[in-house]
């Protein structure tokens, strides 16, 4: 089998992380922004991943891991902040959460 | 630099008598606060007349009563204290004064409220005073420095008057971020040692020793400068100090006018000369135009002012004039100029603050044209305000006669159109001390109400007497004090000469 | 491949170097078995207790393990003199937040038992965060410390705008983290190593993968030190956080992100000193004019010192920008005495924030010395530390950035600290004419002090001037600790 | 090039056997499932198609073919048709793992019955699962209405609350077998003479709730209640379109995870078993055909098991079954797995 | 290779789906009519538009339960299949990582984020 280029996976993981910092500073909801978190995330993953079989290595597998299980609590809580802005009163966009300034 | 250890530690004994006293007064009742005050400042007092007279004339270049206590080993900072000659007279005009500054304040109406707080800040302020004029060590000479800010921050902005608040903050601003350079000096002095010699000092003694590239050692100079022209304050930087001087209370303008400016001209002769003495060679027509020009523009300033209070400051402006033109003539009767000069203006500044605040207290007003007149009725008080007066003038017999003569002579060895710019000098600073004594005496003024003005007495009194006595010393037995200073200054021309 | 090679032998970890950590952890999993079996009443006791006994040990032991130095869980934990000298000033804090917390969240009528046990996981991360190489204990903890703090910043019943810094600090925080870790692939695929010691010193042809990496990672802890182009949260997630969390996170958030930049800072200048003096040069420079300036318009005291923290971190980086080991020194002494400045002057404000009608404006400090003498009074010392005054700490550490900043001859960034000096005192000073020279608007008190805050605050007032007055005690660690982990 | 050629001509001979058994018995399951229903409730059932109703299914499916392609006004035309593909596609795809029998030999190629013998195939089996959840989800948002929608938060709410379950659940069986290869687990078992389900019964308990409950069937098929919400999230959809959602739900899946079932609990394509002894085989009549007839055997007795169980037994409410889920099923998963730790070593010896 | 195969079957079963998904529009009558189409109601008139509001946060607490319970899914995965060689230690790391996970499970429990009715807490 040939091996694909470790450049390939960090094209691939680039685009990921690049629409997640995007998906972070251009979307609005705060689902989606939270998604595009979860995104950035995953391109980690990826490339860690890619790294991993160009250099036969496991110790970024073990990171992947890692990043998986932070990545999912680090939503969970998130999620649960979403939750928690919401019953105070219903936002869109995050716009609309700017009680402080300056 | 010869180091005289001492067995009795009588320079941190000064140091923190004071302090001890000031933390005494948070404790006791209301009552005891005057007392205890002035009992403290009295004995730092007697303890630098017994310092005066323990100490050794023969050797004034000498380091004498040296104690070491190490900090921090690392990077060998050490509280070490001592005074040679500079550093003695300078101990002794800041106990003085501050002695004068308390007696003063037990009688000044202005000071009914937050007594506790106000004398703490006068004895913290003597304590540091004597910290930084007897510290060896540059971090501890740097932390005097900045601490000396705090009290007088409190002094001008709490008992000051109606511009106090923003008086205090630029005279916090500015003493404190000219005094970052400084800080940011010393560090660099201290990285050149390390570098040369592969350990960190502070000391003093040390440092003397360092040797550095001309460029850098300018670029050095000007580090140190910044912070004590400043504090001096030398033209360009002095806005601060009209109003510092202007609203605070009269005690609080005493210590400013008397110590807290010699800070800056002490800590230039002691430092900038003695660290970067190739540096003030070549910058020296540099900074004697910086001093003539503050000669000239301050007494100008001085004569247009109508606040008595930013009269006395403005001219104390134009006196550290004469005391950086002496000094940076860098010859022998111009430093010698320049240090009795420093002396001198401690008393006459101080004194004529106080005028200015004694009669405040009978009429409420600082304005020249409402004070026509009004030392007529009170005989005590104007021979006082005469002898003063005189004395800042220059008149012979009075303190500051020494300093404008010897400078004179000092800027005569270079040119006479210098001797004559200084002389320029003079009779400014005598055009408006005869402008103030002439509206204080001789004008005419009509209302009735200054007849009844009772005399000086009592404890203020004894405050001016404090400082008159002193005055006429320096002014007639002028030898008492430049023997205490004479090595020092030796020692400091040695070190220049050696270069040469 | 056989498996049971990749599984390698299995050593039993040297327990005795993990043992403050262990502490903690038995602590915290203590703490949250009893918030789910106790009653409401009981938990106000016990739970509070509880945590102080317990961190209380931990720092008994971070003592004991001052003799036992190494590494341990296969090289992924390293016990040294950094990691317990941030171990000590982190528990110290952390036991003052928890002396502050509960009148405060009593008041506030917020009582969590939550509180407690994120308290000591985040000081559980903060603790490994402050010792390890790893890439991935290090993002492991680095988010465990993040994560603590998103929910104790959320943890405020009725309050939207500590929801609202939370989602803040959540969505930058996580990526600064996504940024840290993807730093960590290249820096991975250069070297094959997860370990940052021996990434740094191993020595491949292709640098490019390894500068990327260091450029990607470095970000993500300038984000979550708050360093200029990436400190938008900073202000907000202060702000929004209950104060004893704010102080939490401005002391040993601040400290414990920065340790792993001061552990491989060394490394890296030994490759690449004067792009690395120069980038982080302009940052610092870039984050103390900043700083400053914004804090000086602000109006709510929070915000004020939430941008005064955003300038500390610029003098730290500036520090961090040398080559020398006094820039190591100065990097360390600045952080852990800048936890108890920042945690002091947060607890004096979440103390006044029990004051009825309390609104945290800066004018209302107008004659706080009238209302609350000591309490303005130890305000007034946090305030000329940070702003640099001797004889305190903050003062000790600006001088220290300046010797730095003059051994490598960086004298633009000097003079550049010097100017926003001078910017920061107009704010410091503000607040401390208003409370002292200023006649009060209104009598200031506060309800209920306990004795817990009384004596953490004197103890911390007291620290900032004693750590500057009698330095020997900390330089006694700091001294190794900066000197084991300079390479040269 | 030519194995490589070789390889997909055998991958697509496997996939046009894979799609006939699942599409082709798939939609003769509903006539099976009919048959039994009606017998469990002593009535004959679809007598009029074909004898016995043996065409029905195809009746069935010419009649909602025929029907008008219709949208919902209101809703998402892309996520309408998007749930269809993401609920179909995946359910089929799990078979990909599947073993039917051990490898064998033709035409000098050696052959596994197995489609994609990954070593991860485990893996495969529930990330193609949690696909599911979004099939129902997207199906119920995109149709815009609100019976579809609380229909599909109620499957959706479900399914993730099984899914922890099953994953747990099969954790056991991966320590005894050490593999995460579904034609490992099953060479495991045979070399261990060991049906898991001997020692993991508590595994295979929560295993066939779960399934249960994932597929929809009695007594959890809440989402379709009809009582309560008409159809559930497929209330929207009409044709052939709506008869895609039960056919993957109530037979695609059931087979696949009965499969998975089997291939984890019942040693696969085995014959019976004696624990830790051997195995019988009753039918070696069959030679080399015995396998894959023991594995469709238990695939087909344990969907009659289903069948019987869904037939027979009443709704639970929503409520019940979620709870269910978190308070019975994931401690006795965990609790399982603890225990299969301990007595793992006795297993391999 | 083998994964060749694997495509290959997604490749053809998305075909699949997409002709089921066409073949009403194929064979279907087209006979348009006015309400044929709006959302099913049992008959009401529709007051309201869309039905796509927010949900019950009972259903977000279920997502979160999962996310985090699956996730230690994935580390107990590797785990199951190299439990063999790691012997007791691996054994007494795992009880601990699974009793965490029930400190988890018993504190969703307790809080209530398991029950189907949840009360509003007042906030």
């Amino acid at each position: 089998m040939k091996t694909i280029p470790v450049e390939a996976y960090f094209v691939v993981s680039m685009v990921l992380f690049g629409l997640g910092v995007i998906g972070l500073i251009a979307r609005r909801n705060l689902v989606t922004v939270l998604m595009s978190l979860e995104l950035a995330l995953n391109a980690v993953n990826v490339a860690f991943v890619g790294a991993d079989a160009h250099m036969g290595l496991v110790e970024g597998q073990i990171f992947a891991l890692f990043v998986i299980a932070l990545a999912a609590a680090e939503a969970a809580v998130g999620l649960g902040i979403i939750i928690a802005i919401f019953r105070y009163r219903y936002v869109e966009s995050t716009d609309e959460i700017t009680d402080m300034r300056g | 630099m010869e180091i005289v250890r001492t067995d009795f530690p009588f320079v941190s004994l000064s140091i923190a008598i004071p302090a001890l006293f000031s933390l005494l007064l948070v404790f006791v009742n209301e009552r005891f606060i005057k007392p205890l005050s002035l009992i403290g400042s009295g004995i730092t007092f007697l303890l630098s007349l017994c310092v005066i007279y323990l100490f050794d004339y023969s050797r004034g270049a000498a380091v004498q009563f040296y104690e070491e206590y190490v900090i921090l080993q690392e990077l060998n900072i050490k509280l070490s204290l001592g005074l040679d000659g500079l550093s003695l007279l300078m101990y002794l005009l800041t106990t003085l004064v501050s002695l004068v500054a308390i007696v003063w304040s037990v009688r000044d109406k202005q000071i009914n409220f937050r007594l506790r707080e106000y004398f703490f800040a006068f004895l913290m302020t003597e304590s540091f005073l004597i910290g930084v004029f007897a510290s060896f060590d540059l971090i501890v000479f740097y932390v005097f420095y900045e601490l000396t800010l705090i009290p007088m921050l409190f002094a001008i902005g709490v008992w000051g008057y109606k511009l106090r608040l923003y008086s205090a903050y630029k005279f916090f601003i500015y003493i404190f971020v000219s005094s970052l350079f400084l800080l940011l000096g010393i560090v660099s002095v201290a990285v050149v040692h390390y570098t040369d010699k592969g350990s960190f000092s502070f000391s003093y003694f040390d440092l003397l020793k360092n040797s550095y590239p001309m460029g850098f050692e300018i670029f050095l100079f000007l580090l140190f400068f910044i912070a004590f022209a400043v504090k001096t304050p030398l033209v360009p930087f002095h806005t601060w100090l009209p109003d510092a001087h202007g609203e605070a209370p009269t005690a609080g303008s005493v210590v400013l006018a008397a110590v807290l400016l010699k800070m800056g001209t002490y800590a230039l002769l002691r430092f900038n000369i003695g660290l970067f003495p190739e540096a003030s060679i070549k910058l020296m027509p540099l900074m004697v135009a910086i001093g003539i020009v503050t000669i000239i523009y301050a007494s100008w300033m001085t004569i247009v002012q109508n606040n008595i209070k930013r009269f006395v400051a403005y001219s104390s402006v134009s006196h550290m004039g004469f005391v950086v033109t002496a000094m940076f003539l860098l010859n022998y009767e111009g430093l010698r100029a320049s240090v009795i000069e420093m002396f001198a203006h401690g008393m006459t500044s101080a004194s004529l603050f106080m005028v200015a605040g004694f009669i405040y207290g009978r009429l409420h007003t600082f304005n020249m044209e409402n004070l026509r007149g009004s030392v007529k009725f009170m005989p005590v008080f104007a021979l006082i305000v005469a002898t003063t007066s005189f004395a800042a003038m220059g008149l012979p017999g009075g303190s500051s006669f020494w300093g404008k003569f010897l400078t004179m002579l000092a800027a005569r060895e270079y040119s006479y159109s210098l001797a004559l710019l200084v002389l320029v000098g003079g009779f400014f600073s005598a055009a408006y001390v005869l402008f103030m004594l002439k509206t204080l005496f001789l004008d005419v003024r009509e209302e009735s109400i200054l007849i009844h003005f009772t005399d000086i007495r009592g404890f203020k009194l004894a405050s001016f007497v404090m400082l008159v006595l002193p005055m006429l010393l320096v002014g007639f037995f002028p030898h008492l004090f430049f023997n205490m200073f004479e090595g020092s200054i030796n020692f400091v021309l040695k070190n220049l000469l050696g270069l040469e | 491949m056989d498996i049971g090679q990749l599984v390698g032998d299995i050593r039993i970890p040297r327990l005795e170097l993990f043992l403050p950590e262990l502490i903690v952890l038995i602590t915290a999993f203590m703490l949250f078995t009893l918030d789910l079996v106790l009653s409401t009443r009981l938990k106000r006791v016990v739970l509070p207790s509880l945590s102080a006994i317990g961190y209380v040990l931990a720092l008994m032991s971070v003592g004991i393990t001052i003799q036992f130095q190494g590494n341990t869980f296969y090289g992924t934990f390293t016990n040294d003199y950094l990691g317990i000298l941030v171990k000590v000033f982190v528990l110290i804090i952390t036991l003052t937040v928890l002396a502050f917390s509960y009148k405060y969240y009593e008041a506030k009528n917020s009582f969590y038992g939550e509180f407690y046990y994120m308290l000591a996981f985040t000081l559980l991360g903060a603790m490994i965060l402050a010792s390890s190489y790893n890439l991935i204990i290090i993002y492991v903890s680095l988010e465990l410390v993040s994560i603590g703090f998103y929910i104790l910043t959320a943890l405020l019943r009725g309050s939207f705008i500590s929801k609202e810094g939370a989602f803040k600090y959540l969505i930058l925080g996580g990526l600064s983290i996504a940024l840290a870790s993807y730093g960590a692939v290249f820096m991975y695929i250069y070297s094959g190593s997860i370990d940052l010691r021996g990434i740094l010193s191993y020595s491949g042809q292709d640098y490019h993968y390894l500068i990327l990496g260091l450029v990607l990672f470095l970000i993500g802890f300038a984000i979550k030190i708050g360093a200029v182009p990436f400190h938008f949260w900073l202000p907000d997630a202060y702000q929004g956080a209950p104060t004893p969390v704010t102080a939490l996170m401005a002391s040993v958030g601040k400290l414990v992100f920065f340790i792993p930049v001061v552990r491989i800072m060394p490394l890296i200048q030994d490759k690449f000193s004067v792009a690395w003096m120069l980038t982080v040069g302009v940052i610092a420079a870039a984050t103390m004019l900043y700083g400053n300036l914004v804090a000086l318009v602000q109006r709510d005291i929070k915000r004020l010192l939430a941008y005064s923290s955003i300038a500390h971190s610029g003098y730290i980086l500036a520090a961090v920008a040398v080559t020398k080991e006094i820039g190591l020194k100065a990097v360390i002494y600045f952080l852990l005495v800048y936890t108890v400045m920042a945690a002091g002057s947060f607890f004096v404000v979440a103390m006044l924030e029990r004051a009825e009608g309390w609104n945290n404006e800066i004018r209302e400090f107008s004659g706080l010395r009238f209302s609350l003498p000591y309490l303005a009074f130890s305000f007034l010392v946090y305030m000329f530390a940070l702003l640099g005054v001797p004889p305190t700490v903050g003062f000790v550490g600006k001088a220290l950035v300046f010797m730095a900043l003059s051994f490598d001859g960086l004298w633009w960034l000097a003079f550049i600290m010097i100017l926003s000096t001078a910017i920061s005192t107009g704010y410091y000073v503000r607040l401390i004419v208003l409370m002292y020279m200023k006649d009060r608007e209104k009598n200031v008190t506060i309800m209920g002090k306990s004795y817990a805050e009384l004596v953490s605050l004197v103890f911390l007032t007291l620290l900032t001037v004693a750590l500057a007055v009698v330095p020997g005690v900390i330089w006694q660690l700091l001294s190794p600790a900066a000197s084991m982990l300079f390479v040269r | 090039m030519e194995s490589v050629v070789a390889g997909i001509i055998i991958a697509l001979i496997k996939i046009l056997v894979i799609l006939g058994i699942v599409l082709g018995v798939g939609a003769y399951l509903t006539w099976v499932e009919r048959k039994v229903a009606a017998h469990i409730q002593r009535r004959p059932g679809p007598m009029v198609v074909g004898w016995h109703g043996l065409l029905q299914p195809l009746a069935d499916g010419l009649k909602l073919i025929t029907k008008e392609d219709l949208f919902p006004r209101y809703g998402n035309k892309f996520l309408y048709n998007l749930a269809i593909v993401l609920a179909l596609v995946p359910a089929t795809l799990v078979f990909a793992v599947v073993p039917f029998g051990p490898e064998f030999e033709l035409f000098g190629y050696q052959i596994k019955p197995i489609l994609t013998d990954v070593n991860v195939g485990l893996l495969l089996v529930f990330g193609l699962g949690s696909l599911a959840v979004y099939a129902i989800a997207i199906a119920g948002w995109a149709s815009n209405s609100k019976y579809p929608l609380i229909g599909s938060m109620r499957k959706a709410g479900i399914i993730i609350s099984y899914e922890v379950a099953i994953t747990f659940a099969v954790m056991g069986p991966l320590i005894l077998a050490g593999t995460l290869s579904t034609y490992e687990i099953v060479e495991r078992q045979i070399e261990q003479n060991l049906w898991y389900v001997w020692v993991e019964p508590i595994g295979f308990v929560v295993f066939l709730f779960s399934l249960l409950a994932e597929t929809g069937r009695v007594p959890f098929d809440i989402q379709e209640a009809e009582a309560e919400l008409v159809t559930g999230f497929t209330v929207e959809y009409g044709g052939m379109k709506f008869g895609l959602f039960p056919l993957v739900e109530w037979y695609v899946e059931v087979l696949s995870l009965s499969a998975i079932a089997v291939v984890l609990f019942f040693g696969g394509w085995s014959p019976i078993n004696i624990p830790f002894v051997g195995f019988v085989d009753p039918l070696f009549f069959l030679g080399a055909f015995s396998p894959y007839v023991w594995f469709l055997l238990k695939v087909t007795l344990l969907f009659l098991f289903i069948l019987w169980l869904h037939w027979t037994l009443p709704r639970y409410r929503i409520d019940q079954i979620t709870e269910i889920a978190w308070k019975v099923m994931l401690p006795l998963a965990l609790i399982n797995i603890v225990l299969t730790a301990i007595i793992a070593p006795i297993v391999w010896r | 290779m083998e994964y060749i195969g694997f495509l290959l079957f997604f490749v053809i079963t998305l075909g699949i789906a997409l002709v089921m998904i066409s073949l009403n529009w194929l064979f279907g009558p087209k006979t348009p009519q006015e309400y044929e189409d709006y959302p099913y109601e049992c008959g009401v008139p529709l007051y309201d538009e869309s039905a796509q509001t927010t949900f019950h946060q009972g259903y977000y607490l279920l997502g979160l339960l999962l996310l985090l319970f699956d996730i230690e899914a994935a580390f107990l995965f590797p785990w199951t299949v190299v439990y063999r060689w790691l012997g007791v230690f691996g054994f007494i790391e795992m009880f601990l990582f699974i009793l965490i996970l029930t400190y988890g499970l018993l504190y969703a429990w307790k809080k209530g984020a398991l029950n189907w009715q949840f009360e509003m807490e007042e906030v």
